[in-house]
């Protein structure tokens, strides 16, 4: 079994792939829920404004899911690119 | 401790009778090493239960780290106890390894089930799923 | 156990490319149709002041559905988005719980029916962001904090069609592939049973109506 | 060299018989930690009936520690496994099926810990409902089990699939990202379930009359919860059971092994996150009745987006496997 260099990198590329999208996506998964957690919340103490609520709390979702994003384009850089 | 004991002897007695019966049933159809390993595996089961709750006031009145360390050791010394029945039946033919690991799981088994059972036949508690009784649970708040 | 990524297709050499059919998906999607069209009909046929029970059931679920995009949107959007929305909950619904009857299959197994219905749901989406914004303010919002954020407000709206086709293709796939390997274990004894009726009725209901309810939200957001 | 390869099993047999059963033990003492604290406050602030929070915490902790029991097996069946027929294949199957069943007990020892924890203040605060309370208890750190199953399950297919006529060079890898797969797949969704069940317990005891639809609620966030569990099970599955070509290259190894890491890591955080919204939703849904519809609606919502992470892990986790 001869390593190469090029497997090598690829090799590398790879794993990287996986444990960026894998490490990417904890913070991001706590931080939607803790989102959608207050908002429940809100709704539950102002239920009359819960479509507003629900509005409000997707966008800041796709805020914070935005990091989780970055991570996704890194592992498909890694994949297809390099 | 009174408490425990009762609760103790209540789910013991069940699953040690219903393991025997179906040991029973399984040497009448001399599927002998099933029901050996089943009534070996209740009975270690048992012997943990009453283990647990024996070293279970003893975690009352220490800090949460000194209750999180004292249960480690107290999994562990409990464990070795049910490795026994399992070493067994890996090592002996006489002992059917699925069945002993099926008993191992008894008390689980009997506490869950006779709570589903209390939960929909044996008992007016029948609101898991349905509306509840008011006036029946209003009698109950009052009472406290 | 190989039997797992297999689909039956028919291939057409097509100009020098290879047209790929998969003939399970689309004959089941067609019967979903017929029931869909079956069930419509019978709802439809005789309406009465006091409704027979197939038109109660689809009184009730056109309510339901209504309700629940005029709450996202207004009365007045709701109005214009009901129907399409009725009609995706229900073909996804049908789609999951085709999986009970014998030799059928869920056409979601495949990631082409949940993709398609993604890219629909953008595409109506955007079209409703751009008539109710005009197209000044609908480009506007992709340079929204600062200008050269916009490559990743572009990667974040089709991580949208991604994060939600996946979600349903990956639910049902995973119940599938999950009751094949429990009854490849139990010899089909005990509990494919009920694990058959916790992923298809529970989750495939669950996961529709989450599709539905996030492709209401998702021209919500944008129309807002 | 046939010695050589014997001697390297019994070292990986040894190994992951110590993982499974070490992992196992320390999540089922956590979870059990945090229930004895909340016992004793309890306790301290009515001792009169400390018979029957002796008892729940009894019945709580025999259920809790079927995580811990499940990793002993797999411990004991890898430390007495037959080493007169092995491969080189073997070292990486009892490596991963013991590091699998160790991690995946992990979560459902913490998780079905904090129900009962809190049905212990519970108690106290409604000693009417005690009944209800110990069901919800039950049937809530049970269901909390259900990702420890699952890392069960994987550990035995690990065990017991034959792995013969299989090329050495990427199965290795194949073998161990499964086991990451669904064992650090499990730790998330099993304390996200327990938090949900959690609440639920607290719910009830503030709120008796609010007990039916707390305890639906409760269920169905259970149920949600434990998706990202599923997608670790279906990536291990597919790994386990699809036969990959033989490869020289190491890179193909790599890919294996990189997509069962991304989806056991990916699945832990959406899983807690997915927990936490739950929670909320049930501890307000238990408290104002008006707004049931809406909080279910929106906690649906908040969960599938919150899983939207775990699902990219699972896309690049597909690809590495099929189009790399």
């Amino acid at each position: 079994m001869a390593i190469e260099g090029t497997h090598i990198v690829q090799a590398a590329a790879f794993l990287g792939a996986g444990l960026s999208m894998g490490l990417g996506a904890i913070g991001p998964g706590v931080g939607e829920g803790l989102a959608a957690a207050k908002a429940c919340e809100a709704i539950g103490k102002n239920p009359v404004e819960a479509g507003l609520l629900t509005r409000t709390m997707l966008v800041g979702q796709a805020v914070s899911e935005s990091t989780g994003i970055y991570a996704l384009v890194i592992a498909l850089l890694l994949l297809f690119v390099v | 401790m009174e408490e425990i004991r009762k609760v103790q002897k209540r789910y013991c007695s069940i699953a040690i009778t219903f393991a025997i019966f179906a040991g029973i049933i399984f040497f009448l159809f001399g599927l002998k090493p099933i029901g050996k390993g089943l009534i070996l595996g209740t009975i270690f089961s048992i012997i943990n239960f009453i283990l647990m709750g024996e070293t279970l006031p003893l975690k009352i009145g220490i800090s949460r780290n000194r209750a999180g360390v004292y249960s480690f050791l107290s999994i562990l010394s409990r464990y070795a106890l049910l490795a026994i029945p399992l070493v067994l039946s890996i090592k002996l033919a006489r002992f059917n390894i699925g069945a002993t690991v099926c008993g191992l799981f008894m008390v689980q088994l009997v506490i869950l089930t006779d709570e589903i059972l209390h939960q929909f036949y044996f008992s007016n508690r029948k609101d898991l799923f349905f509306k509840p009784k008011k006036n029946r649970t209003k009698k109950l708040l009052w009472k406290n | 156990m190989e039997e797992l990524g297999r689909i039956h297709q028919l291939i057409i050499p097509f100009f020098g490319h290879n047209m790929t059919f998969n003939l399970e998906v689309i004959v089941m999607t067609w019967i979903v149709f017929i029931m869909i069209l079956a069930f419509g009909f019978f709802a439809a046929k005789n309406r009465r002041i006091i409704p027979g029970p197939v038109q109660i059931m689809g009184e009730l679920f056109v309510n339901q559905l209504y309700g629940l995009t005029e709450d996202a949107m207004d009365k007045e959007l709701g109005q214009k988005y009901g129907p399409l929305i009725c009609a995706l909950f229900l073909f996804l619904l049908l789609s999951n719980w085709a999986g009970l009857l014998p030799f059928m299959e869920e056409p979601t197994k495949d990631l082409n029916t949940p993709l398609s219905m993604g890219l629909m749901g953008f595409f109506i989406a955007h079209y409703a962001g751009i008539r109710a914004k005009g197209f000044k303010g609908y480009i506007k919002e992709y340079f929204e904090p600062i200008f050269f954020m916009m490559p990743l407000n572009l990667i974040g709206e089709l991580a949208k069609v991604v994060s939600i086709s996946f979600r349903l293709f990956g639910n049902i796939m995973g119940g599938s592939i999950i009751i094949m390997v429990v009854s490849h274990l139990t010899y089909s004894v005990l509990l494919p049973p009920f694990l058959n009726a916790f992923f298809t009725i529970f989750v495939g209901t669950i996961q529709a109506f989450v599709f539905t309810m996030l492709t209401i939200v998702y021209i919500a957001v944008q129309v807002k | 060299m046939t010695d050589d390869i014997q001697v390297w099993v019994k070292v990986a047999a040894f190994i992951g018989g110590g993982m499974a059963m070490g992992f196992g033990a320390i999540g089922a003492a956590i979870g059990e930690g945090y229930t004895a604290a909340k016992a004793n406050e309890a306790i301290a602030r009515s001792p009169q009936i400390s018979g029957d929070l002796f008892k729940t915490m009894l019945l709580g902790q025999a259920i809790a520690e079927t995580a811990s029991i499940f990793a002993l097996i797999i411990a004991m069946l890898l430390l007495f496994a037959d080493f007169s027929n092995v491969s080189t294949l073997t070292i990486s199957i009892f490596l991963s099926s013991g590091l699998c069943m160790g991690l995946g007990a992990i979560g459902s020892g913490i998780g079905s810990g904090l129900p009962t924890g809190e049905a212990c203040t519970g108690i106290v605060r409604q000693p009417g409902m005690k009944n209800r309370i110990t069901t919800i208890m039950l049937a809530g750190s049970a269901i909390a089990q259900s990702p420890a199953i699952f890392a069960l399950v994987t550990s035995l297919i690990l065990l017991f699939v034959d792995f013969t006529g299989r090329p050495v060079s990427p199965t290795w890898a194949a073998i161990i990202g499964a086991g990451f797969a669904s064992g650090l797949g499990a730790i998330g969704s099993g304390i996200g379930e327990g938090l949900v069940a959690k609440s639920g317990c607290e719910g009830i005891a503030r709120q008796p009359l609010a007990a039916t639809r707390t305890t639906n609620v409760m269920l169905l966030g259970m149920a949600v919860t434990e998706t990202t569990a599923i997608y670790g099970l279906l990536i291990a599955c597919i790994l386990i059971f699809k036969s990959f070509p033989a490869a020289e290259s190491i890179a193909s190894s790599m890919a294996l092994l990189g997509a069962g890491l991304c989806m056991g890591i990916g699945a832990i955080g959406p899983g807690i996150g997915e927990g936490f919204t739950a929670q909320s939703a049930v501890k307000w849904i238990s408290r104002s009745e008006s707004s049931t519809a809406q909080l279910t609606r929106s906690m649906l919502v908040g969960q599938a987006v919150a899983e939207s992470t775990g699902i990219y892990a699972l896309v690049i986790s597909l690809v590495l496997i099929f189009v790399i």
